[in-house]
């Protein structure tokens, strides 16, 4: 039976096609013909608009890649005590975070997000206390609801991860830490937390790459990410294609750029082949 | 201005009834319901035919299908509907009219199942091809052993023999393909989360739509699990359980 | 008595099976150097030797399996068509040939290779069914008939996955009878099971042999193979070494590979 | 024949156009176009697009027309084509009650304010505003727009004087906010008037509707439908 | 020698472990039924006995791996301080105490229970550093001369998985003996090691035994127990049935079930 990790490793790229043999006759036709097309693609494409832009693409590269680092790593905070009460908190933790997993994995996150920004965001000023409070000026901006709901999605999918990831620890590994007199919060820090997080690895490499794919949506609630700075171009240029395949090629350069990254964290402590 | 928690909800905006907006939702939650599942079985066929081509097809399949899972599991979701729903069409109609067809008309429900399904296909033919190479080559070869032609071993022997592999998967990517409809909102086809936005904006009760809507993509979602679990009961018969 | 290379001995019986020269190489490696074999109907060809000396391919390009590189494989009399692949090898030249034929021959593998996603009697059922289109009801009467005789008849809605190896291996037995095969092919039946499940195995197998049904049977049961076998061939290094019937094999071995390797499969 | 796909945003764009609960459209510009499409003898479908993609939807074939509001300016001409204005009216921007300024570059300097994407308002709002000192934001949507400035996550919202007029009129509106008052026209930037968007080369429906549009005018169908929504000349001079 | 319950022999040596009329139940099953035994320093104590018989569960109760139901437990003299746990059962009343006593008993698992995250040497210093407080460099210049010692040096900077199982194995026992432990507890050392790796285990054991270091050892080598213990102790069902000298044990058994187990393990 195929594990849940591995489940995500098939949907989500965590490997790039590896460059071994990769020079093949037939190979070398394919590149023309790509060639080909990315020269068509240059010549008969409009691309006078992008020196304009190229600022405010780098800012809205920025933007995505501060949204991305910073909910998961928030994210990740938060899935460490979800994953580990789902395996040994008391049961009304347990099910909290159960319970709270399935909520935010059974809904789509563009409607999460939503619910947010201009569900809760709406209420908030009605309460004279949140408009006078010290927090209104950052409740007024858009990013805080696209962190908190980009990271609670995070926390959410990375729980059930962190959650195998702490079983999946051998029990004699852990029996071994506690034989040698380490307290439980050593076990824990030492041994149990960077063990699984090993394990892990691989998985958490896709949702990495799930979540940059994921960041666009806070667009809609207007934050100038990459993705909205390519919205606002086809809307002023009147263009369909191009700017669309501009973001497209940013987001494979963006994702390249996780995947090896992971590779390097993997590589630093390697694994047999399993 | 005072808040009355009293006067945040009124339930009678979810009436079935006009000026209610219950009926609107769940025609919506119905498109969802029909995009999602025309483009899982989309993503289906496609994907069977990826992971094939990606095992047994020439070099030129192989890479090509490598290009097509690698850019679209790299690229949001989101960018993919956009370049697929107005590329896509687009593409389409002038094929069309190169063919003498004229223009075809293509509805927002069609191109919807097209946009989720290419994407679908994707990570299907990623998910397949895991499978059957789990499949004991064994397997395979007894098959061939008694004659049996190559199709007739894809259809009794390949295919029934990878599905307990790629159930999980597939599961995955159904209840994947249920919340990817959400994002079609950005296009303008009015599935779930749009109208939901539209009865949101009409009536300012955002809290309550917006809790609505995601009751029922959650009731959705836990009724999947629910067949989802019934169905790997079944194909899993014959097999050891490991769980 | 089985004919050898091309000094086949007088008999009334009909070819079963008729190798002429056949080589197989995989890339550099010839695995196989030009073997010559006929089984005769009724004939119980045991085909014994070291590990890698090419038993296993011997056997799996009779019924193409493997695709021989040179020589040629004929089916009761009926050659396997094969033409030129362009690279210095061959390929069969008619898949329907191919698959009629291999319809006919019944073949037992070392690891079983039961259809898991079916119950015993669907393994069974199967073939018949599917390929050579026997009517159900009759597959099912057959198919019980033969799961009776190898002792399965109360497992036959069991799942394979919940049988004992020996149970295994006896239900792909059944399963390989279930075609009315022209000959069996054994592929070290025995040797992926644990020893206390060999003997049910070797019984059913022993059985067939008595029955005198063409078969040839690789294996590492010497003793086996020398009471159920009416002629031995001894592979080494792609080409039989020595063949005979078993009693000068194993009595009287006349090469020094054969003695040596006799002497160590005690 | 072939009924005529006439793209509407699919966000609500009240008084002009927004969907009921029972999924059917309705505002000024929906009877406009009704009108329009009677008097052509055109047999009309309301196809609701993304308003983001709307004119990539034209282009592409998906819908016809567009009846959105849409403003005729020199950019938008490069791509498609319009048929005569049906209606023009101000520019208008509102705040909260609690604040005194006016709608000037000068009044609006280091404030906050929301405008529709892809509108002449955004334009406008970035070369006089936002080059004065404003921070604009884009939203999707107006109603989203109106949303955030009730909501205080604004200090204005510039958009078409109706639109604003309709959301002041609002419970929510009436309760935060006021005129501010309408801007300084540039018609480099606000454009001629509002014109049915047409696909470039579209002549013969171009015509048809032109001809409409002038034939409603004459005949008062257009007057009598303008008054169930406002109580003036939306048609502007 | 070692004590044996209440009649401690007379000897100048100090106690290294002391357990007194040890109990175990899991829920209602009783797996040991009253155990003492005091090992000495310098004592190699062996302990045999069938599998169930309770040899592991013995052994992890003496650092409270498994919390005993009754009875009490003395390292060097120090008794664990356990108080009951209202349910009929003891928990120990000093979580610290715990600690502090486990860790100067180097435990050694069948299973080895390396930490797969960190290499040979990070294993090796691992409690040194963060239960001892040793500082980095002691706890390096020790741990090298520990696995120059088990014939790991070169594979210090190694991760686990890429050992043999008896590289680990006596990975392990580095990493054990670097806390410097006053007793080693060893759980059957070898019995997850394919037997030619044994040797090399029973090998650095059979060194550490001839050193005097006082070690419990649960073993299912006869052989090797009989040449490296100084007492053998017989577990069945849950009690000592037999204890003495090797060769009174092996060479002289008494009891029936000692004969038999004695038999049954050639
Ligand atoms: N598909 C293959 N590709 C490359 N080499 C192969 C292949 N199949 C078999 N060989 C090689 O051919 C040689 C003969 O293999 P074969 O399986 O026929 O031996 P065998 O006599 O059956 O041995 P055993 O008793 O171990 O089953 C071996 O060296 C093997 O490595
Ligand atoms: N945590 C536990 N819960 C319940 N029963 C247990 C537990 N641990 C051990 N037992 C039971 O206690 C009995 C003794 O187990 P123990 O592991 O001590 O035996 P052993 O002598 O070490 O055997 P072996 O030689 O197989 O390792 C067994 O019947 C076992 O099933
Ligand atoms: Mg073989
Ligand atoms: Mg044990």
């Amino acid at each position: 039976m195929m594990s849940e990790e591995s489940t995500i490793e098939a949907t989500a790229l965590t490997q790039l096609p590896s460059g071994r043999g990769f020079f093949k006759p037939h190979r070398l036709v394919l590149m023309a013909v790509a060639a080909a097309i990315l020269f068509c693609a240059i010549w008969f494409m409009r691309w006078d608009w992008l020196p304009d832009y190229a600022g405010r693409l780098a800012h809205g590269v920025g933007v995505t890649l501060l949204m991305l680092v910073g909910t998961c790593l928030l994210g990740f905070l938060l899935a460490v005590p979800i994953g580990l009460v789902q395996v040994a908190g008391p049961w009304p933790l347990k099910l909290l975070a159960k319970g709270f997993c399935t909520v935010i994995r059974g809904t789509p996150l563009l409607l999460q997000l939503w619910l947010l920004y201009y569900g809760l965001g709406s209420l908030f000023p009605q309460f004279p206390a949140i408009r006078q409070s010290f927090l209104w000026p950052l409740l007024r901006e858009a990013w805080p609801y696209g962190v908190a709901a980009l990271t609670i999605s995070f926390a959410a999918y990375e729980g059930e991860v962190m959650r195998g990831a702490f079983a999946g620890v051998p029990a004699g590994e852990l029996e071994a830490a506690r034989a040698y007199g380490m307290s439980r919060w050593k076990v824990f820090r030492r041994i149990w937390l960077p063990r699984a997080v090993h394990r892990a690895l691989p998985t958490l490499n896709g949702e990495t790459v799930l979540q940059l794919k994921s960041t666009p949506l806070v667009a809609t609630i207007t934050v100038i990410d990459v993705y909205a700075v390519v919205s606002k171009i086809r809307q002023v240029t009147y263009l369909t294609y191009e700017p669309l395949l501009l973001l497209a090629l940013i987001y494979l350069c963006l994702t390249a750029l996780l995947v090896l990254a992971f590779r390097y964290f993997e590589n630093k402590i390697p694994t047999r082949s399993a | 201005m005072a808040a009355d928690p009293a006067s945040l909800i009124d339930w009678s905006l979810l009436a079935f009834d006009p000026p209610g907006w219950g009926a609107v939702l769940l025609a919506g939650l119905m498109n969802s319901i029909k995009i999602a599942i025309g483009g899982y079985s989309l993503g289906l066929v496609l994907g069977t035919g990826g992971a094939f081509g990606k095992l047994y097809g020439g070099p030129v399949t192989k890479d090509l299908l490598e290009v097509y899972t690698t850019v679209v599991r790299a690229v949001p979701e989101l960018v993919l509907i956009l370049l697929l729903y107005y590329a896509g069409t687009d593409l389409l109609n002038r094929l069309a009219a190169a063919a003498g067809y004229g223009t075809v008309d293509i509805s927002g429900l069609a191109a919807g199942i097209f946009v989720i399904g290419v994407v679908q296909g994707a990570y299907a033919t990623e998910v397949m091809r895991g499978a059957i190479r789990a499949v004991p080559p064994g397997q395979i070869e007894a098959a061939r052993a008694f004659g049996m032609p190559p199709l007739l071993i894809l259809w009794r022997v390949t295919f029934p023999a990878m599905l307990p592999h790629a159930l999980p998967g597939l599961s995955n990517l159904w209840l994947i393909a249920t919340k990817d409809t959400a994002l079609l909102a950005v296009v303008g086809f009015s599935e779930l989360t749009l109208v939901t936005r539209q009865a949101a904006g009409s009536t300012k009760a955002y809290m309550l739509f917006f809790c609505a809507a995601g009751a029922l993509y959650l009731a959705l979602t836990l009724v999947s699990n629910l067949v989802i679990r019934l169905i790997e009961l079944r194909a899993r018969r014959g097999w050891v359980s490991t769980r | 008595m089985p004919g050898i290379g091309g000094d086949a001995p007088m008999t009334e019986r009909a070819e079963a099976i008729a190798v002429r020269n056949l080589h197989k190489r995989f890339g550099a490696l010839e695995v196989l150097k030009g073997i010559s074999l006929t089984a005769y109907e009724g004939d119980v060809i045991a085909i014994i030797g070291g590990s890698g000396s090419g038993k296993s391919t011997f056997l799996r390009c009779i019924n193409m399996l493997e695709v021989p590189s040179e020589g040629s494989v004929a089916i009761r009399g009926e050659p396997i068509a094969m033409r030129g692949d362009g690279h210095g090898g061959l390929v069969p030249s008619d898949r329907r040939q191919v698959e009629r034929l291999r319809s006919r021959l019944g073949m037992v593998f070392q690891s079983f290779n039961l259809w898991q996603h079916m119950t015993i009697i669907q393994n069974v059922i199967e073939a018949p069914m599917q390929v050579l289109g026997v009517p159900r009801a009759e597959a099912i009467a057959r198919a019980e008939a033969l799961l009776r005789r190898v002792g399965l008849f109360e497992k036959r809605d069991a799942y394979p996955a919940f049988l004992s190896g020996g149970q295994q291996q006896r239900a792909a037995i059944a399963r390989a009878l279930a075609i009315q095969p022209h000959a069996m092919l054994f592929d070290e039946p025995t040797s992926a099971l644990d020893p206390e499940l060999v003997g049910e195995v070797l019984g059913v197998i022993g059985d067939l042999a008595r029955e005198k049904r063409t078969m040839l049977l690789v294996t590492h049961e010497m003793k086996f193979a020398r009471n159920v076998a009416n002629h031995i061939v001894f592979l080494a290094h792609g080409v039989i070494e020595e063949q005979g019937p078993p009693d000068q094999i194993f009595g009287a071995p006349q090469s020094e590979r054969l003695k040596k390797f006799i002497r160590s499969s005690h | 024949a072939e009924p005529i796909k006439v793209g509407f945003a699919a966000e609500p764009y009240p008084p002009f156009a927004s969907p009921d609960a029972a999924g059917k459209w309705e505002g000024w510009e929906v009877d406009f176009m009704k009108a329009a499409c009677a008097q052509a003898k055109l047999d009309c479908v309301i196809t609701p697009v993304a308003w983001d993609g709307i004119i990539p939807a034209l282009t592409s074939k998906k819908i016809d027309m567009i009846v959105g509001s849409m403003s005729i300016t020199p950019e938008r001409l490069k791509t498609i084509d319009f048929s005569d204005k049906y209606y023009n009216t101000p520019t208008g921007v509102i705040g909260p009650k609690s604040e005194k300024f006016d709608a000037t570059p000068a009044g609006l300097k280091g404030k906050t304010i929301g405008v529709q994407v892809a509108t002449i308002h955004q334009d406008y709002a970035n070369k006089y505003f936002g080059s004065a000192g404003a921070t604009v934001k884009e939203y999707q949507t107006q109603d989203e727009a109106n949303n955030d400035l009730a909501a205080g996550r604004l200090d204005a919202v510039q958009a078409d004087a109706i639109a604003l007029d309709a959301f002041l009129k609002s419970d929510q509106g009436k309760q935060c906010c006021e005129l501010k008052g309408n801007v300084k026209d540039d018609p480099e930037v606000l454009g001629a008037g509002v014109g049915v968007g047409l696909r470039k080369g579209d002549t013969e429906l171009k015509n048809k509707m032109n001809a409409a549009i002038k034939a409603i005018r004459a005949d008062g169908t257009y007057d009598a439908f303008s008054k169930k929504y406002f109580d003036f000349d939306i048609y502007g001079g």
